[in-house]
C-alpha cells in the first residue's frame, strides 16, 4: 500500500487530556499523541486497558475537551471555539460506536428512535414516512430486518446491538467512525458478524475508521495502520504487516508474542517474551520512557530522557530510544 | 484520615453554625412570651421579666450575646425553672436518653441482625416471610402504638413488667424494647437484602469452593461484609432514636432528654428548645462522623485508600 | 494407559427459573486423565461455566438440579456424596480458579487469611506453619515480597496479582484437579501471558490435572493437551488438540476456528457463524447448531446426532459423519494447518 | 451403533431449507421496558398486594363517607364513645362488633340507639368513627402526596442540576446539602410548626422542606451515573442538545429511581404527620388526619380501643403496603435484576 | 427492681413495733419550677412552697386563713393601717436556725425587688403593702427602693407590717398572706447559695411540714416529714413519693398496679371509675372557664350577638357529657362555694344563674343582632388552647352553634398556650376561650378584670357603671355595700352586657386509694396541704 499522497482526513497534533483527580493530582491518560489518519483507512489503536484507548478517541469527537493540542479534520481546526452550527455539522461527519453492547443503547427507546436519533437531530428526514424509510434501510444495511424496528434493546443480542449501535452512526452519513472496542465485549463467533459488517461498510460506503481494540490479531485483520499506545503515549505507529513482522519498540514485540495464537503446533515452538509486572499507574508514570519499567532492553539514558517521537523507516514510526540514531552515535562515540 | 476527619470538623461547626442561626432567629419569629401566668402580668412587670433575660434588647444584639456566651460553653438559663442553668439541665438529663438510646440500638440490631440473616439464609422460605413481614410491620406500626400495647398488656395485664418510671434494669425493658422495634425491622430489611447481595457475590463461591464449610462461609465471609454496609443505617436509625425518645419518654415517664424537649417547647422555653435543638444536631452529626469514620475502619478498603489519601 | 481421575458421564443439569426450566447442560460424556489439561472451549451460555460448576458441587442448591449421569472423582461418584464429604473434596481434591480477578476474593479479608483458610481446614496447620506456606504459595506464584504482601487486602493487588492470589488460593492443598474458569478473560494480554506461563510451569511442577475453561482459542492451543467443544449444553466435538485445530469434524469447531483472524493470514473475510445460540429454556429437538450451521439437514432439526469417533480420542456429534450425509468439506479459512 | 439409525430416513439427510431472516429472527413478543416492569411488578405477590390495599383505601377514604348518613362532623352527645357494631358481623361473638364495649355493657342499649349502627363507632363527641377514620385517611394521604410531590419537584431540580452541571456547580450544591444533611430533620419540622399557623399547608411545608436531600441525592447519583452512559455520549456525538439528552435519555432511564423513592416518601410523611400529631404539633381540629385519629384514641386504648384500633390499622395497611409496593416496584425497575 | 423494694420493706418492718412509715404516692404532669418560694408562680411550685414552707398564716381545711407562723393575732395600729406580728419562737429552719423577724423582711423585699422580678410581685399591691406599687414601678422614683416596703423588724420575733390603705377595706388581706409570696427566707443561707438557692433539694431549708429530701429534675421527688417541724405531732404522712407522668395512660396503669395513689382523670376513664365510690371523686375548684368576645370585631360589639353565642349552646352537655369530672356549667363569672359575703352566704346565693336562656332565646337574639348588623352570615374564628380536652370542648361548641345560629360559621384556631395568651394581649381574635382562677379569697380577683382599660380586659369592653362600680368597691370599707357592689357589677357584665359568655366553673375527677384519708384542696394558692392527709 502506497503511503504517499494520500488525502489526510484527520490529523491529530500533540494531543493531551488531563483529568483532575483529587487534590493535586493530574491523571495524564493522553499526553502528547500525533498521528494522521487518511482518507478511506482504518487506523487501528491497540494498548492495554487504561492506557488512553478511549480517551483519545473521545477527545477527537470532542467528548471531552482536550488539555492541549489539536485535531484537524480536512484541514479544519475541531477543536477551539465553534459555533453551534459548526459543531454541528462536525458531528453529522464524525461518529462513534461504542464497546459495550448492553450500555450503549437507551433501554427505554425502541430501536427505530435509537437509530433516527441522528435523523432527528439533524432534521434529515421531511416527514415520518421518510425517517422510517431510512430507518428501515439501515436496519437492512447491518442485517437486521424491519420487524425489528419497533423493538426495544433488551430483546436483541450482543451482537445484534453492536449492529444497532453501527446503524445509528451510519443514519447520519459520516466520513469518518471511531470504533471504541466495538467488539471486545461479544463472543468470538458474533465478533466476526460485527467485524465483516465494518468492512464491508467501509468499502461500500469510503469510509474511514480509528478502530480501538486491545485485540490485536483483529486490529491487524481490520486495520490498514496500527498505532501501539502504552500509558498515554503512541509508542509505535506502522502500518500493519509492517508492524506485526518487524515491531520495533520493545512494548509491541512484547504485546506480539503474548498473543495466544490458534495454532497449537505454533503455540509449542512460540518464544514467548513475557513482561513483568503491572502497567504502571497514570497519575505517578515513570519518567522519561513510560516502558523503561518493563522494558527488557531499559538503559539508563530511558529515565532521564523522553524518547523521540520519529519515523525510524518510511511510514514506521516509534518512540524508543534503541532507534535514536542521535543517542546511539553518541553512545558510541562515548 | 486526619485530613478527612478535619474537613468534617469544619463541615460540623458550618452546620452547627448554620441549625444554631436558624433555630434562634426561629425562636424570635414564635408568638408568646416564655413567662408563666401572663395572663397576671403588668406592662410593667413583663417589661422587668424581659429585662432580666436580656428579651429588651435589639434581635441582632441578643444574637451575637448568645452566640458569644455559645462559644464560651454557655447556653443561658431556663425561663421556666428558676434560672437552672441549661447545660446542667442538658447534662442531667442526657443519661436516661442514652442508656435507652444505646439499650434499644443494641437490642435492635442484634435481633435485626438475627432476622436479616435468617431470612437471608432461608431465603424464600417461610422463615424469610415471616421476618419480612415482621419487618414491614416494624416499620409501619407507630412506635408508640406498641409502647401503649406493651405498657397496658405487659405491665398491667401480666404484670410482669413495671409500667412506667426509671428504677432500675428492669424499668428499662418495655421502653427499650419499644424504641427497639424499628431499629430492629430497618437493621433486619438491610441485612436480609445485603446478605443476598453477599451471597450472590463471586467471592462466596471461591471461599465455597475451598472447601469450607457452610456454616464458617456465612460467618467469616458474609456476615461480616454484609454489616458493613448496615453501619451505614446506623446514622438514620440513630436519629430515629431521637425521635422515637419524644414518645417514648412521655409514655414511659422516662426523665431523659426528649421528654423535657418536649415540655420546653409546650412552655416556650426558648433556651432549652435552642440548646436540645444544639445538643441533638451536635449528637447527630457526631454520630454521622462516627459511622462515617467507622465506616472506613471496618471496610479496608476504604482504611487503606483514606490511609494513602 | 493413563488413569482417568474425573469422568462426567451423561451429566444433564436443571435451573429452575420462573420462565421455566432452564436446560443448561445436557447429556455431558467427559473425562480427565491424571496431570493432563483438558480445555473446554465454546460460545456464551453454551454451559461450560455449569459443567465445571457441577463438578465442584457450587451450583446453586435451590434453583438447581443435577437431573442425571454421574461425576466420577477416582471411582467416587461426586453427585452422591454428602455436604460434608464434598466439603473434604472442595478446595483439597479439586479446586477452582474464576474468571473475575477482581471479585473472587473477600474484600476485608487479607490475603493471607484467605489462603490460609483451606489450608488449615483440610491440612490441620497450625496458624505459623499455614502462614509459612501461605509465604511460599505467594512465592511460587510469583509475588514479591510475600512476608509483607500476605496482610495486604486484595484490593491493594492489580488484576493480575490477585489471579495470582487466587491461584495461590486453588493450589494451596495440591489438588489433584484445577479447574480453571476462563482465568484470563478479564486480563490484558501482557498479564495473561504471565498467567499462563505461571499455570504451565505449575502443572509441569505439581502435576496437577486442569481442566481449562476459556472461548478463546488462543489460550486453547497454548496451554491444553486436550479440547471439549460445548454448544448448546452438549459437547459437539472432542478430540487432542492437534486432532480439533487440524482436522476439526464439527461445523461449529469449523465456524469458530474461521472467525478467528490469523495473524500471520491474509484473509480479508472472516468467516462469521449467523445468528444466536439456542434458548436453552427451551433447547432445540436436534442438533443445537441446527439452525446456525450452513450445512444443516432435516434430520438435524429433529434427531439429536450421534457421537462418532474420529480416532480413539477424536469423538464429534455431527449428523455430516453419517454415511448418508453429503460429504462436507471445511471452509478453507478453518484450517489452520492450512496456513501454515 | 445407535437404535434410531436405521429408522433414520435417507431423506432427512438433505440439506434444510431456511429463509436467510431465520437467524436474526425475535420469537418473544415485543416488550418494552415499562411492560417488563409492569409483568414483574405482577408476579411480586407482596407488591400487588400492597396495591391493591392501597387502592382499596384510597377508594374507600373517598366512597367510606358516603355509606354513612353523618357527617364528619356531626356530633350527638347522646351517642357518644360507642363501640362498633356492624349488622350481620354482629352476631360472630369473637369479633367484637356487637357494640358491647369491654366492660361488658351493651353500649347501644344503654344509650338508646339499639337501631344504629357505627361500623367503627363514635368518639366522645358522638361523631361516626366511620366517617372520620376515612376523612382522616383522606387528610392523610392528602399530605404524603403533596409532600412527595413538592418533594420530588424539589428533589429532582436539585439533583438533576447538580448532577447535570458537574464541576464547580456540582460541589457547591453538594457541600449545602452535606450541611443540610447534618440537620435534624424532625427537629427542623417541630420548630417550624411552633410558628407556622398549624394545617395541612404549614406541616406539608414543613416537612418538604428537609426531606428533598434524599431525592436530590439519589437524583444526582442517577444522573451523574447517566452521564457517562454509552448511550448519552452516543446521543453527544450526534449533536444531541441538553434539552434532548435531559428529555429522552436521562428522564425516562432516573424515572424509575424516583417513583421507588417516592413511594418510600409517602409512608414516611404519613408516619411524621402522625408523629407530629402525637406530640401535639398536627392537623387542627375538627378536620382529623389518621395521626390526629390515633392521638386522640391513643387516650383512651384501655376503655375505647376502637377509636385507636381503626385509624392505627389503617395508619400500618398504608405504610406496609407503600412499603410492599415500593420494594416490588425497586425489584421490578432496578435495571440491576435485569439480564 | 427488687433490690429498692426490698429496702422499702425493711424500713416499714423496722420503723414497726409500733407505726408503720406512712407513705404516699403522688404524681405532678410536670418539674418543680421553682423551689424558691418568691418565684413560685404555678400550681406545682405554689403547692410544693405551701408543704415544704411556712408563713404567718396557713389556710385550714375551710380554706380559712389559721396562725401558723405567727404566734398570735396582729395588734393592729394606726386604725388598722399598721399590723404588729408577733412570730412563733418555736419555729426553726430544717438546719436548726430559728425563724427571724428579719428573714420575713428579707424575703419580702426580695419579691418586690426587681432583680428578683417574680411573677406575684403583684400580690404584694394586692394586699396593699405600704409603697408596693410605688417600688414596682419602673417610672416612680421610688422604683425598686426596696427598704420603703412597709415591713420592718421589731425584734427577733416581731414584724411590723404597715399598709397603703384600710385594712378593713380587705376582708381577705389574712388569706393573701398565706400565699407563699409572704413566706420567709433565712437570710444568711440564701446569700451563702446565691445563685444555686433553691436549685436542688439541699440548697434550700425548710420551715413547713415536709422536707424535701430528693430531687430528681424532670422525675420526680420525695417529700419527708419535717423533724423540726415545730407541729410535727400532727403530720401524719412520713414520706410523700412524687413522680412525674404527663401521659395519661401510664397514670391511669400506674394505679392500677398500685404504684400510684392518686391521679386526676379525664372524661373517658370517668365512665370507667365513676361507679367505684371509694375511689373516686371530684373536686370543685375555683376557677372559672368563659368566652371573650373581642368587641374590636364588629358584630361581636353587637350585644345581641353576644348574647345569642352565650345562650346558643348547651353548657350542660359540655360539663355533663365532654369534660364528665365534676365541672359544673356556668352562668357567672364569679365562682360558686368561693368566698361567703358578711352575711355568710355564697355570692352566688344572690347572683344565681345568669342569662340561663335556650337555643330558641339564641335564636331570637341571633336573628335581631344580625338584622342590626344587616348581615345574613357571619364568619367568626375561635381561638383556642391546643389541649385535648379543649379542642374537643371547642369542636362540640362550634358544632351547636352553628347548629342553632344558622348563618354562622365558627373556625377554630388553636394555638399552644403562650401564643394563645399574646394573640389575646394583642386582642387578635375574634372569641377566645379563656379562664381565671383567683389570686385571693375574694369576688374582686374577678369582677377586676374587665374594667375599661383594665391589663386583662383584652375584649375592649367598656361600661362606664360597671368601671364605677368597681372602682367604689375596691375603697368601700363597709363590707355589706361593697359585697353588694360587686354583685351588681357581676349583672351588668353578664346579663346586660353579655361582654362574656361563662362555659363552666372547673372541677377535677380523681381516682384515689381508698386508704388515703382527709384530702382537702385549697382555692387558691397550694392546692394541698399534706400536713392534714393520713394513710390508713
Ligand atoms: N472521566 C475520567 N476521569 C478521570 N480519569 C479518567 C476518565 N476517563 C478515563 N480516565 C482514566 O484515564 C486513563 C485512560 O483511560 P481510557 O478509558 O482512555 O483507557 P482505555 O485504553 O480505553 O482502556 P480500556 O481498554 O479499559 O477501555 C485510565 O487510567 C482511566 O482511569
Ligand atoms: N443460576 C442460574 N439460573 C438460571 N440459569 C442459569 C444459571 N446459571 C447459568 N444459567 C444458564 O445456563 C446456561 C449456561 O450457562 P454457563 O454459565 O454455563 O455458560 P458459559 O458457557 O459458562 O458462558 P460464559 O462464557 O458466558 O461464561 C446459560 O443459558 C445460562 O443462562
Ligand atoms: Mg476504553
Ligand atoms: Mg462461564
Amino acid at each position: 500500500m502506497a503511503v504517499v499522497e494520500r488525502e489526510k482526513l484527520l490529523e491529530v497534533k500533540n494531543l493531551k487530556k488531563h483529568f483532575n483527580v483529587g487534590k493535586n493530582a493530574v491523571l495524564k491518560a493522553v499526553d502528547n499523541v500525533s498521528f494522521d489518519i487518511y482518507k478511506g483507512e482504518t487506523l487501528g489503536l491497540v494498548g492495554e486497558s487504561g492506557c488512553g484507548k478511549s480517551t483519545t478517541g473521545r477527545t477527537i469527537i470532542r467528548l471531552y475537551e482536550a488539555t492541549g493540542g489539536n485535531v484537524t479534520f480536512e484541514g479544519e481546526d475541531v477543536h477551539g471555539k465553534k459555533s453551534r452550527k459548526e459543531l454541528k455539522s462536525f458531528n453529522r461527519r464524525m461518529q462513534m460506536i461504542f464497546q459495550d453492547p448492553y450500555a450503549s443503547l437507551n433501554p427505554r427507546m425502541t430501536i427505530k428512535d435509537i437509530i433516527a436519533e441522528g435523523i432527528d437531530i439533524h432534521g434529515l428526514a421531511k416527514n415520518d414516512k421518510e425517517r422510517m424509510e431510512r430507518v428501515y434501510e439501515l436496519l437492512e444495511t447491518v442485517g437486521l430486518n424491519r420487524a425489528h424496528a419497533s423493538r426495544y434493546p433488551h430483546e436483541f443480542s450482543g451482537g445484534q446491538r453492536q449492529r444497532i449501535g453501527i446503524a445509528r452512526a451510519l443514519a447520519v452519513d459520516p466520513d469518518f467512525i471511531i470504533a471504541d472496542e466495538p467488539i471486545s465485549a461479544l463472543d468470538v463467533s458474533i465478533q466476526a458478524q460485527v467485524v465483516n459488517l465494518m468492512m464491508k461498510l467501509q468499502k461500500e460506503r469510503g469510509l474511514t475508521y480509528l478502530f480501538i481494540a486491545h485485540d490485536l490479531s483483529m486490529v491487524k485483520h481490520i486495520s490498514d495502520r496500527v498505532g501501539v499506545m502504552y500509558l498515554g503515549n503512541i509508542v509505535e505507529l506502522a502500518a500493519s504487516d509492517e508492524l506485526y513482522e518487524e515491531p520495533l519498540h520493545p512494548y509491541t514485540q512484547a504485546l506480539l508474542s503474548a498473543i495466544p495464537v490458534p495454532d497449537p503446533e505454533m503455540e509449542r515452538s512460540r518464544e514467548r517474551i513475557i513482561l513483568e509486572g503491572d502497567l504502571p499507574s497514570p497519575i505517578s508514570p515513570p519518567s522519561g520512557c513510560r516502558f523503561r519499567t518493563r522494558c527488557p532492553h531499559a538503559m539508563d539514558v530511558c529515565a532521564s530522557k523522553d524518547p523521540k517521537w520519529m519515523e525510524a523507516r518510511e511510514g514506521h514510526w516509534v518512540a524508543c530510544h534503541l532507534y535514536d540514531n542521535e543517542l546511539n552515535t553518541e553512545n558510541k562515540q562515548q | 484520615m486526619v485530613r478527612f476527619v478535619l474537613k468534617r470538623l469544619l463541615y460540623m461547626l458550618i452546620t452547627l453554625f448554620i441549625i444554631t442561626s436558624f433555630t434562634f432567629f426561629l425562636m424570635k419569629l414564635l408568638p408568646g412570651s416564655p413567662f408563666n401566668n401572663e395572663e397576671k402580668l403588668t406592662d410593667q412587670q413583663k417589661f422587668i421579666l424581659n429585662e432580666k433575660y436580656g428579651l429588651n434588647d435589639p434581635v441582632p444584639v441578643q444574637y451575637l450575646n448568645y452566640m458569644s456566651n455559645l462559644v464560651k460553653g454557655d447556653l443561658g438559663v431556663s425561663f421556666q425553672y428558676d434560672n437552672r442553668p441549661v447545660s446542667t439541665m442538658i447534662t442531667e438529663r442526657i443519661g436516661p436518653s442514652a442508656v435507652l438510646g444505646v439499650e434499644a440500638t443494641i437490642i435492635g440490631t442484634i435481633i435485626g441482625l438475627i432476622l436479616g440473616i435468617a431470612a437471608a439464609l432461608k431465603h424464600n422460605t417461610s422463615i424469610d416471610y415471616l421476618s419480612s413481614l415482621f419487618a414491614v410491620l416494624g416499620i409501619s406500626i407507630p412506635s408508640f402504638v406498641f409502647a401503649g400495647v406493651l405498657q397496658y398488656y405487659v405491665g398491667v395485664k401480666l404484670g410482669w413488667l413495671p409500667v412506667a418510671l426509671w428504677d432500675g434494669p428492669k424499668y428499662h425493658v418495655l421502653p427499650a424494647l419499644s424504641l427497639s422495634v424499628f431499629v430492629i425491622a430497618t437493621v433486619a430489611r438491610f441485612m436480609r437484602t445485603e446478605m443476598l447481595e453477599v451471597l450472590g457475590q463471586d467471592y462466596i463461591t471461591t471461599a465455597k469452593s475451598k472447601g469450607l464449610s457452610n456454616l464458617v462461609v456465612i460467618w467469616k465471609h458474609t456476615i461480616r461484609n454484609a454489616m458493613i454496609p448496615v453501619v451505614t443505617i446506623l446514622g438514620p436509625l440513630a436519629i430515629n432514636l431521637i425521635t422515637g425518645t419524644l414518645i417514648i419518654e412521655k409514655i414511659f415517664a422516662v426523665p431523659g432528654l426528649g421528654f423535657q424537649f418536649v415540655s420546653s417547647i409546650q412552655l416556650n422555653d426558648y433556651p432549652v428548645i435552642m440548646a436540645t435543638t444544639i445538643f441533638y444536631s451536635v449528637c447527630f452529626i457526631i454520630v454521622i462522623l462516627i459511622v462515617d469514620i467507622l465506616y472506613g475502619v471496618i471496610d479496608p478498603r476504604i482504611r487503606v485508600a483514606g490511609g494513602k489519601g | 494407559m493413563m488413569k482417568k481421575i474425573l469422568e462426567l458421564n451423561n451429566v444433564n443439569v436443571s435451573f429452575h427459573t420462573f420462565a421455566g426450566e432452564v436446560k443448561a447442560v445436557r447429556g455431558v460424556n467427559l473425562h480427565l486423565e491424571k496431570g493432563e489439561s483438558l480445555a473446554i472451549v465454546g460460545e456464551s451460555g453454551s454451559g461450560k461455566s455449569v459443567t465445571s460448576k457441577s463438578i465442584m458441587r457450587l451450583l446453586p442448591e435451590k434453583t438447581s438440579e443435577i437431573k442425571e449421569g454421574e461425576i466420577l472423582f477416582e471411582g467416587r461418584d461426586l453427585t452422591k456424596l454428602s455436604n460434608r464429604e464434598m466439603e473434604k473434596i472442595r478446595g483439597s481434591e479439586i479446586s477452582m480458579i474464576f474468571q473475575d480477578p477482581m471479585t473472587s476474593l473477600n474484600p476485608t479479608m487479607t490475603v493471607g487469611k484467605q489462603i490460609m483458610e483451606g489450608l488449615r481446614k483440610h491440612q490441620n496447620l497450625s496458624k505459623n506453619e499455614a502462614k509459612e506456606r501461605a509465604i511460599n504459595l505467594l512465592k511460587l506464584v510469583g509475588i514479591p515480597n510475600p512476608e509483607l504482601r500476605i496482610n495486604e487486602y486484595p484490593h491493594q493487588f492489580s488484576g493480575g496479582m490477585r489471579q495470582r492470589v487466587v491461584i495461590a488460593i486453588a493450589l494451596a492443598c495440591n489438588p489433584k484437579v484445577l479447574i480453571a474458569d476462563e482465568p484470563t478473560t478479564a486480563l490484558d494480554v501482557t498479564i495473561q501471558a504471565q498467567i499462563l506461563d505461571l499455570m504451565r510451569d505449575l502443572q509441569q511442577k505439581t502435576g496437577t490435572a486442569i481442566i481449562l475453561i476459556t472461548h478463546d482459542l488462543g489460550v486453547v492451543a497454548n496451554l491444553s493437551q486436550r479440547v471439549a467443544v460445548m454448544y448448546g449444553g452438549t459437547i459437539v466435538e472432542t478430540g487432542t488438540t492437534d486432532e480439533v485445530f487440524y482436522n476439526p469434524k464439527h461445523p461449529y469447531t469449523w465456524g469458530l476456528l474461521s472467525s478467528m483472524p490469523k495473524l500471520n493470514s491474509a484473509e480479508k473475510e472472516l468467516m462469521a457463524i449467523p445468528g444466536t445460540p439456542p434458548n436453552l429454556l427451551n433447547p432445540p429437538k436436534g442438533c443445537p447448531f441446527a439452525a446456525r450451521c450452513p450445512y444443516a439437514m432435516q434430520v438435524c432439526v429433529d434427531h439429536m446426532p450421534d457421537v462418532t469417533d474420529v480416532t480413539s480420542t477424536h469423538k464429534t456429534a455431527c449428523w455430516l459423519l453419517d454415511e448418508r450425509a453429503p460429504q462436507v468439506e471445511p471452509p478453507e479459512a478453518a484450517l489452520v494447518g492450512g496456513a501454515r | 451403533m445407535s437404535m434410531h439409525e436405521k429408522q433414520l430416513n435417507n431423506d432427512l439427510f438433505q440439506p434444510a431449507v431456511r429463509s436467510s431472516d431465520d437467524a436474526e429472527k425475535i420469537t418473544k413478543e415485543s416488550t418494552s421496558f415499562w411492560q417488563d416492569a409492569r409483568r414483574r411488578l405482577f408476579e411480586n405477590k407482596g407488591a400487588v398486594a400492597g396495591l391493591i390495599i392501597i387502592v382499596a383505601i384510597l377508594l374507600l377514604a373517598f366512597l367510606g363517607p358516603l355509606f354513612s348518613h353523618n357527617g364528619f362532623d356531626d356530633q350527638d352527645t347522646s351517642r357518644t364513645n360507642l363501640p362498633p357494631r356492624i349488622p350481620v358481623l354482629e352476631n360472630v361473638g369473637f369479633l367484637g362488633l356487637d357494640g358491647v364495649d369491654i366492660r361488658g355493657v351493651d353500649q347501644y342499649k344503654m344509650k338508646n340507639q339499639k337501631d344504629n349502627y357505627y361500623w367503627f363507632g363514635t368518639d366522645a363527641l358522638g361523631r361516626d368513627q366511620f366517617v372520620r377514620v376515612w376523612k382522616g385517611t383522606q387528610i392523610s394521604l392528602y399530605i404524603a402526596f403533596l409532600a412527595a410531590a413538592i418533594d420530588m419537584i424539589i428533589g429532582v431540580a436539585y439533583g438533576a442540576i447538580s448532577g447535570y452541571y458537574g464541576g464547580k456547580t456540582d460541589n457547591i450544591m453538594q457541600r449545602i446539602i452535606e450541611i443540610l444533611i447534618g440537620i435534624p430533620n424532625l427537629i427542623v419540622v417541630i420548630l417550624l410548626i411552633l410558628i407556622l399557623d398549624p394545617g395541612i399547608i404549614s406541616i406539608t411545608f414543613a416537612m418538604v422542606i428537609t426531606g428533598w436531600t434524599t431525592m436530590a441525592r439519589i437524583v444526582r447519583g442517577q444522573i451523574l451515573k447517566l452521564k457517562n452512559q454509552e448511550f448519552v455520549l452516543a446521543s453527544l456525538t450526534l449533536g444531541a442538545k441538553s434539552s434532548r439528552i435531559v428529555t429522552k435519555h436521562m428522564f425516562p432511564n432516573i424515572l424509575g429511581s424516583i417513583i421507588i423513592t417516592s413511594m418510600f416518601t409517602i409512608p414516611s410523611a404519613i408516619f411524621t404527620e402522625a408523629f407530629l400529631s402525637f406530640i401535639g404539633l398536627g392537623i387542627s381540629p375538627p378536620t382529623a388526619s389518621l395521626g390526629s385519629l390515633v392521638n386522640e384514641g391513643f387516650k383512651s386504648l384501655q376503655i375505647y380501643p376502637h377509636l385507636v384500633l381503626y385509624p392505627a390499622v389503617i395508619i400500618s395497611l398504608i405504610m406496609i403496603s407503600f412499603n410492599l409496593l415500593g420494594d416490588g416496584l425497586r425489584d421490578a425497575l432496578d435495571p440491576k435484576m435485569r439480564k | 427492681s427488687g433490690k429498692k423494694e426490698e429496702k422499702a420493706n425493711g424500713n416499714t418492718s423496722s420503723n414497726g413495733g409500733g407505726s408503720k412509715e406512712k407513705v404516699l404516692n403522688l404524681m405532678e404532669t410536670s418539674e418543680i419550677p421553682y423551689l424558691d418560694n418568691i418565684m413560685a408562680d404555678d400550681q406545682v411550685s405554689l403547692n410544693l412552697a405551701n408543704n415544704v414552707y411556712e408563713g404567718l398564716y396557713t389556710l385550714n381545711e375551710k380554706d380559712e386563713p389559721v396562725l401558723s407562723g405567727a404566734a398570735e393575732e396582729p395588734e393592729e395600729k394606726d386604725g388598722g393601717k399598721t399590723w404588729v406580728f408577733k412570730l412563733r419562737d418555736d419555729a426553726v429552719w430544717s438546719n436548726g436556725d430559728p425563724v427571724t423577724a428579719n428573714d420575713y423582711v428579707f424575703a419580702w423585699r426580695k419579691a418586690v425587688s426587681k432583680d428578683t422580678a417574680t411573677q406575684y410581685s403583684f400580690i404584694y399591691q394586692v394586699a396593699g403593702i405600704l409603697n408596693a406599687d410605688k417600688i414596682l414601678n419602673p417610672e416612680d422614683p421610688m422604683y425598686n427602693k426596696t427598704d420603703k416596703l412597709g415591713i420592718k423588724a421589731i425584734d427577733e420575733h416581731t414584724i411590723e407590717v404597715k399598709f397603703a390603705g384600710p385594712t378593713s377595706a380587705k376582708p381577705y388581706l389574712k388569706a393573701v398572706l398565706s400565699f407563699p409570696t409572704f413566706y420567709p427566707q433565712p437570710e444568711k443561707f440564701v446569700k451563702e447559695q446565691g445563685k444555686q438557692f433553691a436549685l436542688e433539694a439541699d440548697k434550700a431549708l425548710y420551715n413547713g411540714p415536709f422536707a424535701l429530701t430528693k430531687w430528681e429534675h424532670e422525675k420526680g421527688w420525695v417529700l419527708e416529714k419535717n423533724d423540726k417541724y415545730w407541729d410535727k405531732k400532727n403530720v401524719k404522712v412520713d414520706k410523700i413519693n412524687v413522680n412525674i407522668l404527663k401521659d395519661e395512660a401510664t397514670r391511669i396503669n400506674l394505679f392500677e398496679t398500685g404504684k400510684l395513689d392518686r391521679t386526676s382523670i379525664s372524661a373517658e376513664y370517668v365512665d370507667q371509675y365513676k361507679d367505684k365510690k371509694d375511689i373516686f371523686s371530684t373536686v370543685p375548684e375555683s376557677s372559672v372557664f368563659f368566652l371573650r368576645m373581642n368587641q374590636k370585631n364588629k358584630a361581636l360589639a353587637n350585644k345581641n350577638i353576644r348574647h345569642a353565642l352565650d345562650m346558643g349552646w348547651d353548657k350542660k352537655q359540655l360539663t355533663d357529657v365532654l369534660l364528665n369530672n365534676g365541672s359544673v356549667p356556668a352562668y357567672f363569672l364569679v365562682p360558686s362555694k368561693f368566698v361567703n359575703g358578711p352575711d355568710g352566704a355564697d355570692f352566688r346565693e344572690k347572683n344565681g344563674d345568669l342569662n340561663k336562656g335556650d337555643a330558641k332565646q339564641a335564636k331570637d337574639y341571633w336573628e335581631k343582632g344580625l338584622k342590626e348588623l344587616g348581615v345574613k352570615k357571619l364568619d367568626l374564628t375561635l381561638l383556642n388552647y391546643d389541649t385535648d380536652t379543649a379542642q374537643k370542648d371547642a369542636q362540640f361548641i362550634k358544632n351547636q352553634l352553628e347548629k342553632n345560629l344558622p348563618g354562622l360559621s365558627l373556625k377554630i384556631k388553636a394555638q399552644p398556650f403562650k401564643q394563645k395568651l399574646k394573640l389575646e394581649e394583642n386582642m387578635d381574635y375574634d372569641i377566645s376561650y379563656a379562664g381565671w382562677g383567683p389570686d385571693y379569697p375574694d369576688p374582686m380577683t374577678f369582677v377586676d378584670m374587665f374594667v375599661t382599660g383594665g391589663s386583662h380586659n383584652e375584649m375592649n369592653y367598656s361600661n362606664k357603671k360597671y368601671d364605677e362600680l368597681v372602682k367604689k368597691a375596691s375603697s368601700e370599707t363597709d363590707l355589706k355595700k361593697r359585697w353588694e357592689m360587686m354583685q351588681q357589677a357581676e349583672k351588668i357584665l353578664i346579663e346586660e352586657d353579655a361582654a362574656i359568655s361563662p362555659m363552666y366553673q372547673r372541677g377535677y375527677a380523681f381516682i384515689t386509694k381508698s386508704n388515703i384519708k382527709n384530702i382537702h384542696n385549697h382555692s387558691f394558692g397550694g392546692d394541698y396541704s399534706y400536713k392534714d392527709w393520713d394513710v390508713e
